[in-house]
This record gives structure tokens, C-alpha cells and sequence, in this order.
């Protein structure tokens, strides 16, 4: 017997919920030498922006417990380049493929958005909105919940009507549901959580920031408990929005983790780099795990932690044998 | 995991991988996860490969120095532990058409790759000869093996504990000329590979450096790798060590631009084709710069 | 050669920059079979109450990747038994004892350092703000720099003059520069840094929140990237002021990496968990360290990794040797 | 470390430790740091001690099945590898003044701690009786040890395995009539205890019972591992298992409670000494409750 792993982001079916996190799987030619891009439920590329990016000066990423640290800056093509060469290998090959977007202001996204409208192969798109708005004195759409209207808006009005925009939100916010909610009222079909908290290491032999950029983003499994926690109080509050969730999936235990507390999907990130074949091994494990608890289906594992105490579970209880 | 040894300042550890062991051109490395299953340590760690042998369908060996955690941890394997290990990764060494005379200089571990690669020079008919340096003595890496191999070998130490006192810089120009070397390869931290390309430049001969920068995936997805390398159009890009390197022509790297983004960079902030505004980094660090 | 490792918050000096997080050496009683604690910087007490608190139901700590999840609930004897027994038993020693205080109203926080201004033995009062404002449905005063600022104006206002009042922050907050600034503004002597974020994690097998409360805060090593991150923050835009740092900290590497974001008081917390000795083991590190990069003053050290590039460090750099 | 070994389905780690062998009493346990030095597991495992012995100064051995990732890494160690190791810690069982008759109750690896009671108790002239049980016969720890020391030992296995089909709490009644038993010391998995416990009530002789509840450090500072305990006067309060237990007077333990804060229990949310309205948790986690 197997699981039925179909899952969806607002009316798009995706064969599997595994998808790689915007950032972490390059151009897709990289990972595609170690299996066939396919046989994920997506591929999430890279922040796109308008113009090519040289990304930030080395270093760029520092490791920290259970976690890393990065500034890479968006390092990338531009738009023009990834529509001529990108976008179409992927296309050609029939990968299911979210496009992520990246801007310095609202109109900046919604001219990205126009872009892709016209090209074909986009499954959707997901929106980062960890970017400093540079009308607002650098101050990241993400922690204003007005702000991440306006961008999510602004995409949605320049996207095609069958194409979901997904806004991708950060932890570092004193009340996630509420950007949730402004974003969801702007008009995103599902969301994207978590994106990077802001963080920070010290090289203590050089006495200076271990990156050169000073700060940089935290990923891997140190950040899970914050994916959780954001995904369960989003869901808690929106239980009718698909959403992404990501943050520190190395094994198909997490990415259950993550779907117990309202992910749809599940996104892999950091694992990437630990494990080429991170995505696969997840998928397989996942898919394992949720036979050995009786499930028929994913969907009817999603948001299953959040049932009251006292109701039974859907699957099978007696999990000790397999629970190492 | 087959054996570990030690070598002077080294460890060395082979590793029964006979997929790694049959694509494998000098040059290349390989990546492994360390630490264990409950690990904290998330980064692979890079290795250049120092040998593959024929036995148990094919090994690989590699060799390295402790530095931190993951350095130590491998030092700690023992025969018969199983290794998560990825390769063979990047571009490897690019072979002369004709028998050349080719100096190949190493510091430190960095000649480790360098044994293969006069294997298969000496194999074409080029002459091979050898400048090997290090801090001191136990960190010359091969030097017996340079000195059965080469036409001739040189060795240096900082310390003066063995060969000429200094660095392989200084004695890079008079192998250069008494060997009347057409090519350098070279291996190396940064700063001596930068000084290595100074010479052949002089010289005006070809020089490939194998460059080690901080990697992370190690196979092109992470970002960590990059440095300012002019392509053959003249335009500067952060290029990918590890998927576009590690091997690179020494004269095409821009070594005293690493670490930061030259101005003319493709893409780089207010560059053509760049972007006016201080770009929107990803997690918007714009405070601390 | 030694290193001279007095510190000082606001005008208190402290022998050493060592002490105990909040909440993570009991009463003092259980730390002190291991080791003399006066042998520490100070101990800072469990957050103390009005009234006796039983805590949260169990499970109330999971384990998560470099890091623990609690939700233990400020388990606590209450003020009166507080001062009864345990404060007295800390002064009869001689321990530097800072005390730590939770309310759940402004006016709760007035009258509990109303009741320590005229105890014997209180070096200074940490007020933990991340505690939920029953008169403002349960909003983490951590989290609105005005009400932060309420409190710590009421605790400055009923405390000793010569008494430093410490406002603790935590990280998960939009800018967490306003909120130390607000309570600088409102009184503050010095600032303590970080609280715990709110995570959560779920048992994958029961298929339901690890913890009985749900949430609960996210310490150890996984968080001290944030921890980094907001002292550099906020030792940037506020450089006069004392910093307690905390988060993460396990070595003396760890803690020196919080001096030079600008911490002058490292606390340790979930390190004593792992290993009851390693308040002493990280002071005994930590000085080593300094002494090897050629420090003769703690003091020297604080904050040195905001240096402007270029400028020399101020210590050896040869470290090859000793950076493992 | 000195040895391991298996025992059925138990590992057996014996580690050389004198400053804790020393000042060890039956009921003791002790907690084991994991994962080596860049390990992403902070909390320590606890384990009863089975057994010291004075050889190389004194030696500690404890017993464990292999759960989650801590015990997978232990059950790996090899002999001659070191261990960080803190004890001994809690309270240890109490004995009786006089020459009485005692059941020692194990279930699972909850035997383990037993043998080093009967030791003590028959030194003082007391009767001893044993009821060991588990799910299956190999999972049945000291069966062999108790059949030795015992007056008599019962045995159950819930698949028929070895001696009864059952749980020790089947066997318990007879066994306590049979031997004219005066108390009853048991270890095992919290509701094992509780059946154990409501059976000697019944009985009305002592119980004593040495609980395992989640502990993170095992020395008092942590608050992981309360349970709702009524003490001598009559108030509930939430205890610490790891310094005020593990062992206590069976009848005093609230089990049917266990994993909440009964309402009358000292500073229980809204009641008498507590607090009116929901207290602010450390980090006000109000919205999932
Ligand atoms: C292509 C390549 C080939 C290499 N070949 C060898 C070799 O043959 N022998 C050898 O001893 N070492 C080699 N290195 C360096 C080796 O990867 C580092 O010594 C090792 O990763 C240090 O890990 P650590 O945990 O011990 O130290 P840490 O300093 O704690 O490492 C922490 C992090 O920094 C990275 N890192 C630190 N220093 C370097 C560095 N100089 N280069 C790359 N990454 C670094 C690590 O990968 C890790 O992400 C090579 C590096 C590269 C990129
Ligand atoms: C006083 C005491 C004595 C014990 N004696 C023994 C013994 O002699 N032999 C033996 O095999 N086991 C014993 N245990 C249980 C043992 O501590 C757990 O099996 C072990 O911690 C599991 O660790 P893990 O990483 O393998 O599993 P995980 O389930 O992954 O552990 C994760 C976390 O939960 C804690 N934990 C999980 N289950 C338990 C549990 N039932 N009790 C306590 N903590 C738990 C761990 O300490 C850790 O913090 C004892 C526990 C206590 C409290
Ligand atoms: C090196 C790196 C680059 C990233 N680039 C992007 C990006 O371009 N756009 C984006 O939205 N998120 C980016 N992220 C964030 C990830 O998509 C993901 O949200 C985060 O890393 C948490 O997941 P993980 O722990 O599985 O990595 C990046 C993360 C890393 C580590
Ligand atoms: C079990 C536990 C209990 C805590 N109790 C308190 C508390 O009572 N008051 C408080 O201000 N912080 C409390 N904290 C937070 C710590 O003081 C500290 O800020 C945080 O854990 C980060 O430091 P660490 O990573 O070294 O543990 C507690 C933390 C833990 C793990
Ligand atoms: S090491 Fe990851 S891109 Fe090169
Ligand atoms: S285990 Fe930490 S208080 Fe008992």
C-alpha cells in the first residue's frame, strides 16, 4: 500500500510535497546531475531580481550549532537571463517550477510579476519579502504588515488569474499571524514560512563578524522550533490558507513536523547542502512514516497536531517499534 | 573506511568509493559530512584527492591537517567507520596537447594533488618538476614521493628545518629558468597561490592554480564559494569555486579583489548592468555594513 | 600573567563576568554542591513572583537541535518564601546576587522591587519582561517598547538608588533597538540579552505539540546567533550602555564571542544543564583566551568587534596555534 | 570506560568512576553527557545505577535499551572511550530498622537498580522476594541475578515468554500474601508504578518507588522532571524527581495526575496561595493553550 503524497497550493495539484527552498538549489542544473528534478513536488529557484546581482563579498556564510549563516545577497542573473536560459531548461524539462521574486520597492515586484506573466513554466509564484524597502529606509517588507500588503497586492494584480502568488514570510516579527493575515487580505493564494531569521557570528580569533557582511540570515535545524511554532500560530489562525513550510528539514521526521503543524508542502533548504540528495531521502522517509501511522493520504496528516487533546489520533498509536 | 595513517603533520585517511575512485582526474576533490548522525556541524568540508587506487573496486585517498571541529573529528576515524563522502567535485587540472616541461608547486597539503597529476603529465611525455614548501619540515606534504617523481625537487621551509629557508616564491623564478618550464600548476592557501601567478606572469607562462576557498555544498548551490574571476570576455564575475574551479588560470583570478566585490563585477551594487540603490539583501543586513 | 576580569554594571562591580542565567540554577542550594559560588561574577536568581507558581504541566522541556524548548512556567516559592529563605541563604555567603523578577502588571513588577528595595543582599534587579500583560490580553511586554518602558519605570521608581535596574529583552520582536532604547528612556541602568524566542516543536510519533503548554522558549546554542545579532544592535546604537549577554553560551569562545558584540556580563544558562561546572570552566576558558590574544583588562575586550575594518586589532593575532 | 556488553536486549556500559562509586547507596542514578564534543543533544540521559564494584578504584555499571538518538550513540561507545559522567544523584531507597520482609518489583530495565537493594536489605537480616516483568522474555533484566538472591522471584512476561502471562501487578497480590511481605520496593515505567502502588495500599504495607520522569540535567536547576507529590503536610506540590525523588512513598505520588498541576497543588493556577488570574508564563504562550 502506498500513500497518496498529492498535495495542493490553492487550485495547482503538486505529485509529492517536497520542493526545494528558494536559494538553495541554484540554477536546478546543479542537483539535476544527482536525480531527476521531476520526481520532486516542485523546484523553488532562486530570488529573482531585476537586474543581475554579484551577491555579497566572502564570506558568506559562517556555521553556527545546528545551522548556518548567510549573506549572499541574491546573487543571480537578473530577470532577463533567467527567462532566457533558466526558466526554459527547467520548462523543457517539464519541472514544476515557483518562481521567486525579490525587489527594493512595491513596483519592483509588481514588474517582476508582469515579466513572468509571460512566460510559460511558472507554476506559481512565491514572493520574499526579506528585502529592505528602499523607499522606506531599508525597512523589510516582512516586518510590516502593510508594506507585505502592498507588495503581495501589486504581484497579484500583475500575475496571471491561474497562477497562486505566495507570500513568503520571516520570523523575526513581533506577531507573524498578523503579516499573515494583511497578506492573505492582500490577496496571496497560500504562504511561505519561514524565511531566515536575522542573525549573527563573531569569528573570535579575527575579533570581527564572521561575515563579511556583518549579519546574515539563520537557517537549518537551530531555526525548526521557529518554523513550527510560526507555522502552527498561521494555521491556528488561517486554517483555510495552504501553506509552505520550511525551516531546518533534514529527515522526513521534520518535514512531518512541519506538516503535523499546517505545511501543505514542505520546502528543503540547508539540508541541500549537507545532503545533494536530501530532497529524495526526505520524500521516501516521509512517505514511510506516514504508512507506518496508517495514513491513506498526506492531506489528512496536515494540521493534525492541532486536533483538541483528548480526540484520538487518525493513524495507528503503537509507534514504538518505529519510533527511533 | 579502509586505513588512516599519519603522515608528519597529516592524517590520511582512504576510503573504499569506486565510483568516486573510477571518474577521478587530478585535480578534483571530494566533500565529507562530519560529525555524525547527531551532528551540529552542517557544512561538508572539502578535500582534494590525493590518490585513487585500483584495489576493493577503487579508493580514494585524501589527506588533512586539523584545523576545527570537523578536521578533528576525522582525525579521530578508524579503520572500518563508514564516511558520507561526495565526488568527484569541480573542474580538474587541464593537460597540455604536447610533452611540456611543467613546474608543479605545493604548500602545505596543497601538494597532496599534485602526485596524480605528474603521473599523468610524465605519462604524456612532459617533464615534471617539483617546488614544495611549507612552514616547517612535518608539513612539506610528499616530499619523497616528489623527489622519486620529479626531475628535479626543490623544497622549502619558513623555518629553514628543510631545503632552502623561505617561501616557494623565492625559489619559483630560478626553477622557472633552469628548468625552462613552459606551464606552472599550482596548489595552495590564497596568498601563495597569488604570489605563484606573480611569477609565471613574469614569466609569461601558463599557470593553473587550484584555488581553496571557504565551501560549504561544494557541488554549486550554496553560494559560499565565490570569487572575482575575468572570463573570456573581459567581464568580472563571482564565479563559483567549486563548480567552476577549483582550478582556474592563475591570471584570470583577481586575488587581491577576493573578499570583496570589485566595482566592474558583473551585477555588482552600481555597476553596469547593476543596480543604482543599495541592493535588498535577503535579510536586509543593511545596518551593520 | 592573569587577566584583570572585573566588569562593572552601571557602577556595581563584579569580580568576574560570569554569572547564571535567570531560572537556570535553582535556588542557588543545587549549584553550590558543585562548586563555591563566589566564585562567579554574581548569580542571578529564577524570575520571582508574587505569589507561589506551580508551573506548567509536563512535558515542559524538549529537546530540539542545539537547543531546549521550556515551558516550565516560572516555577517559583513566591516573594515572601523568596525572602524568607532563599535571599537570605544566598547573603549569608556573600553571593552577588542579582534578582530577577516577573509580573503580570506594572503594577505587580512595582510592588515585587518595592519588597526588594528593603531586603539585604539584592546587587541589582533583572526585570524578565517577557511575561504576558494581563491588562492588555496577555501582550508580551517585551514586545511593545511602551509598556516595556512602563515597567521598568515603576521598578526604577520603587527601587534602591544604588540598586541597577536590568530590563531583559527578548529577540522576537521587529526592531529590537527600540524596545532597549525605550527602556533606557524609562530607566533602565543596563540591558539583559536574550529571553528565549517562542518555539515549538511536536512529538512526530504521539503526533501532538512536545510540550504540555504548547510553546515554549527556544535557549542553548541554536539561538546564539540572534543573541549576537541583538547585542551588536543594540551595543551599536546604545554604546554607553551595559550589556548582560546571554544565549547559547557553552565555551569560553562562545562567551568571549558575546564581549565583543558588546556584552560586559555573560550569563549562562542552558550550559549548566549539560555540564553543572560550566560557569567555572567558561570563566576559567575565557580568561585563558584572553590572556592568549594578549588582553590585560576584561574591559578591553567588550564590544572590540565593532572596531571600524582595517583598524588593527588590539590584541596578538597569531592565533594559528591556539584556535582549535 | 571499561566494558560493554549486551544483555538480552540490554547494553551494559561499566565505566571506571570512584568518586562515584564511592559515595553510591542503591537508588542512586546517574546522568551521561551525548553525542561527543560538536553533539546537537544538550539534555543528559539519566540511568539507575546497577551495580559498583571497587576494581580500579571503583567502577559504575548501568544498563539501558536503546530508545532515542542518546542511548543509539551510547550503545556505540567502545570500551577504552570516555564518558561524562555525573553522580551520584537523588535520594536513595530507604531501609527499614528492622529485619522485615521486602518484594523488589522491576519492571523493564527498572530490575536494573534492585540488586544492590536486596544486597543491603539481606545484609540486615531481611527477607527478600522478587516479581521481575516485561513485555517479553528478552526484555526480562536480572532474571538470573534475582533467581540467586531471591527467596523467590516471580516472573512475567506479557507475551507468555517466561515465567506468568502478565504484568507483575497480575502476580503482586498473591506474591505479597505468599511472603507475608512488610513493604514493597518497585522501579519501572510510571504506570507500572502506580498499578504497584495501588495494590500495596491495599495491602496497607509501605511502598517505595523509585520514579522515571524526563530529566534534562538530574540535579534540581532545570524543573523538567516535576510530578505532583502530597507531602507531610498534606499539601500537593510539584517536586522535582531528580533531587527530592527519585524515590518516594508510593501512596504519596498523585500518578492518575502526573503530566498536569492538580488544582489544589501549591501555586496551581488560581489556587489558594496561587494566583487569580492565568499567570504569565516565562514566555506567554497563551494562544495554544
Ligand atoms: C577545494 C578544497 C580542497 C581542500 N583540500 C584540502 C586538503 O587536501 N587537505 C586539508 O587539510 N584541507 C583541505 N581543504 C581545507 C579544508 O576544507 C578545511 O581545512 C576544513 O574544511 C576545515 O574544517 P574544520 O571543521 O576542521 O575547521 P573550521 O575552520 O572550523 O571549519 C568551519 C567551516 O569553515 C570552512 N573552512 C574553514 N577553513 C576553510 C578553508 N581554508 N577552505 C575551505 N573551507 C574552509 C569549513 O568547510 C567549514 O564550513 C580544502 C578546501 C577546499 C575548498
Ligand atoms: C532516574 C532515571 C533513571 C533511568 N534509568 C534508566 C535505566 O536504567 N535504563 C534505561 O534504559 N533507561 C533509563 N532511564 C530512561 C533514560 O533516561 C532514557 O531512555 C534516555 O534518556 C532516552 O534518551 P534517548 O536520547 O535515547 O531518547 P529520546 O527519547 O530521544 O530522549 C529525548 C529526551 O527525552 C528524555 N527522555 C525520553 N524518555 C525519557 C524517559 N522515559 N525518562 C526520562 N527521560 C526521558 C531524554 O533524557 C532526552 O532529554 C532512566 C530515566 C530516569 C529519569
Ligand atoms: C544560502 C541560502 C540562500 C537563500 N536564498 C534565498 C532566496 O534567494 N530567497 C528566499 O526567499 N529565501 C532564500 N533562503 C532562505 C531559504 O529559502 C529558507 O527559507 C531558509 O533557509 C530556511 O530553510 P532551511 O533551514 O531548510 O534552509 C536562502 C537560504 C540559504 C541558506
Ligand atoms: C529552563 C529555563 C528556565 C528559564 N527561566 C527563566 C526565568 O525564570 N526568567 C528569565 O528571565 N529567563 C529565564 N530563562 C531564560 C534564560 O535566563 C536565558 O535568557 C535563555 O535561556 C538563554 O540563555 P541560554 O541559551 O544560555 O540558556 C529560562 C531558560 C530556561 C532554559
Ligand atoms: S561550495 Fe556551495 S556553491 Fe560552491
Ligand atoms: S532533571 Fe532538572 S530539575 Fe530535575
Amino acid at each position: 500500500m502506498s500513500v497518496d503524497m498529492r498535495t495542493y497550493l490553492a487550485h495547482v495539484e503538486l505529485a509529492n510535497p517536497i520542493t526545494t527552498a528558494a536559494g538553495c538549489a541554484g540554477s536546478g542544473r546543479e542537483l539535476a546531475q544527482f536525480f531527476d528534478l521531476n520526481r520532486l513536488g516542485a523546484v523553488i529557484t532562486r530570488s529573482i531580481t531585476l537586474t543581475p546581482r554579484s551577491g555579497r563579498p566572502t564570506p558568506r556564510i559562517a556555521e553556527t550549532p545546528s545551522g548556518l549563516l548567510n549573506a549572499v545577497g541574491l546573487q543571480g542573473p537578473g530577470i532577463d537571463a533567467f527567462l532566457d536560459r533558466e526558466l526554459p531548461w527547467l520548462a523543457e524539462r517539464g519541472v514544476t517550477t515557483i518562481v521567486s521574486i525579490a525587489g527594493g520597492s512595491v513596483s519592483e515586484y509588481g514588474t517582476l510579476a508582469r515579466r513572468l506573466a509571460s512566460a510559460a513554466g511558472v507554476t506559481a509564484v512565491e514572493v520574499n519579502l526579506s528585502c529592505p524597502n528602499v523607499e522606506d529606509r531599508g525597512r523589510i517588507f516582512a516586518r510590516d504588515p502593510a508594506a507585505a500588503a502592498e507588495v503581495i497586492a501589486a504581484v497579484r494584480a500583475s500575475s496571471r488569474y491561474d497562477v497562486p502568488v505566495i507570500a513568503k514570510l520571516a520570523p523575526d516579527v513581533a506577531d507573524v499571524v498578523a503579516v499573515a493575515r494583511a497578506c492573505v487580505d492582500g490577496g496571496a493564494d497560500a504562504l511561505s514560512m519561514i524565511n531566515t531569521p536575522l542573525g549573527m557570528a563573531i569569528d573570535v580569533d579575527a575579533m570581527r563578524p564572521a561575515l563579511a557582511a556583518g549579519t546574515g540570515g539563520l537557517s537549518g535545524p537551530a531555526i525548526r522550533p521557529l518554523a513550527v511554532r510560526c507555522l502552527w500560530q498561521v494555521h491556528a489562525a488561517l486554517p483555510g490558507v495552504p501553506i509552505i513550510g520550511m525551516g531546518g528539514v533534514m529527515t522526513g521526521r521534520d518535514a512531518l513536523e512541519l506538516i503535523l503543524a499546517g505545511a501543505c508542502v514542505v520546502a528543503v533548504g540547508t539540508a541541500i547542502f549537507n545532503d545533494p540528495y536530501a530532497c529524495l531521502r526526505i520524500l521516501r522517509e516521509l512517505e514511510d512514516l506516514l504508512h507506518k501511522r496508517g495514513f491513506e493520504r498526506l492531506a489528512d496528516a496536515v494540521g493534525l497536531a492541532h486536533r483538541p487533546p483528548g480526540s484520538g489520533p487518525r493513524g495507528r498509536i503503537d509507534l514504538e517499534e518505529s519510533s527511533l | 573506511m579502509l586505513t588512516t595513517r599519519r603522515v608528519d603533520a597529516y592524517h590520511a585517511l582512504t576510503v573504499v568509493a569506486p565510483g568516486i575512485a573510477e571518474r577521478f582526474r587530478p585535480g578534483h576533490f571530494i566533500t565529507v559530512a562530519v560529525g555524525g548522525p547527531a551532528s551540529s556541524t552542517l557544512a561538508r568540508r572539502a578535500f582534494s584527492v590525493h590518490d585513487v587506487k585500483p584495489d576493493y573496486g577503487g579508493t580514494v585517498e585524501f589527506v588533512f591537517t586539523v584545523r576545527g571541529p570537523g578536521t578533528a573529528w576525522l582525525a579521530e576515524r578508524k579503520a572500518r567507520d563508514t564516511l558520507d563522502m561526495v565526488g568527484p567535485l569541480g573542474r580538474p587540472f587541464p593537460l597540455p596537447r604536447d610533452p611540456v616541461h611543467c613546474v608543479l608547486v605545493g604548500a602545505e597539503y596543497g601538494s597532496a594533488p599534485l602526485f596524480g597529476l605528474a603521473d599523468l603529465l610524465q605519462r604524456r611525455g612532459c617533464r615534471v618538476d617539483f617546488v614544495l614548501g611549507a612552514a616547517s619540515a612535518d608539513r612539506v606534504f610528499g616530499a619523497l614521493r616528489a623527489r622519486r617523481m620529479g626531475e628535479t625537487t626543490t623544497l622549502t621551509t619558513e623555518d629553514g628545518s628543510l631545503g632552502v629557508r623561505g617561501r616557494v616564491t623565492d625559489v619559483l623564478p630560478s626553477v622557472i629558468a633552469d628548468t625552462r618550464a613552459d606551464v606552472v600548476y599550482a596548489c595552495g592557501p590564497l596568498s601563495t597561490l597569488r604570489g605563484v601567478a606573480a611569477v609565471a606572469i613574469e614569466f609569461d607562462i601558463p599557470i593553473q592554480v587550484a584555488v581553496e576557498q571557504t565551501m560549504v555544498c561544494g557541488f554549486g548551490v550554496c553560494g559560499s564559494c565565490v570569487l572575482p574571476v575575468i572570463g573570456e570576455d573581459g567581464v568580472t564575475r563571482m564565479v563559483r569555486a567549486c563548480v567552476d574551479g577549483p582550478v582556474f588560470r592563475g591570471e584570470r583570478v583577481r586575488f587581491e579583489d577576493i573578499g570583496t566585490i570589485p566595482f566592474d563585477a558583473l551585477g555588482a551594487p552600481g555597476a553596469p548592468g547593476g543596480r543604482a540603490h543599495e541592493p535588498g539583501g535577503q535579510t536586509g543586513n543593511r545596518h551593520v555594513s
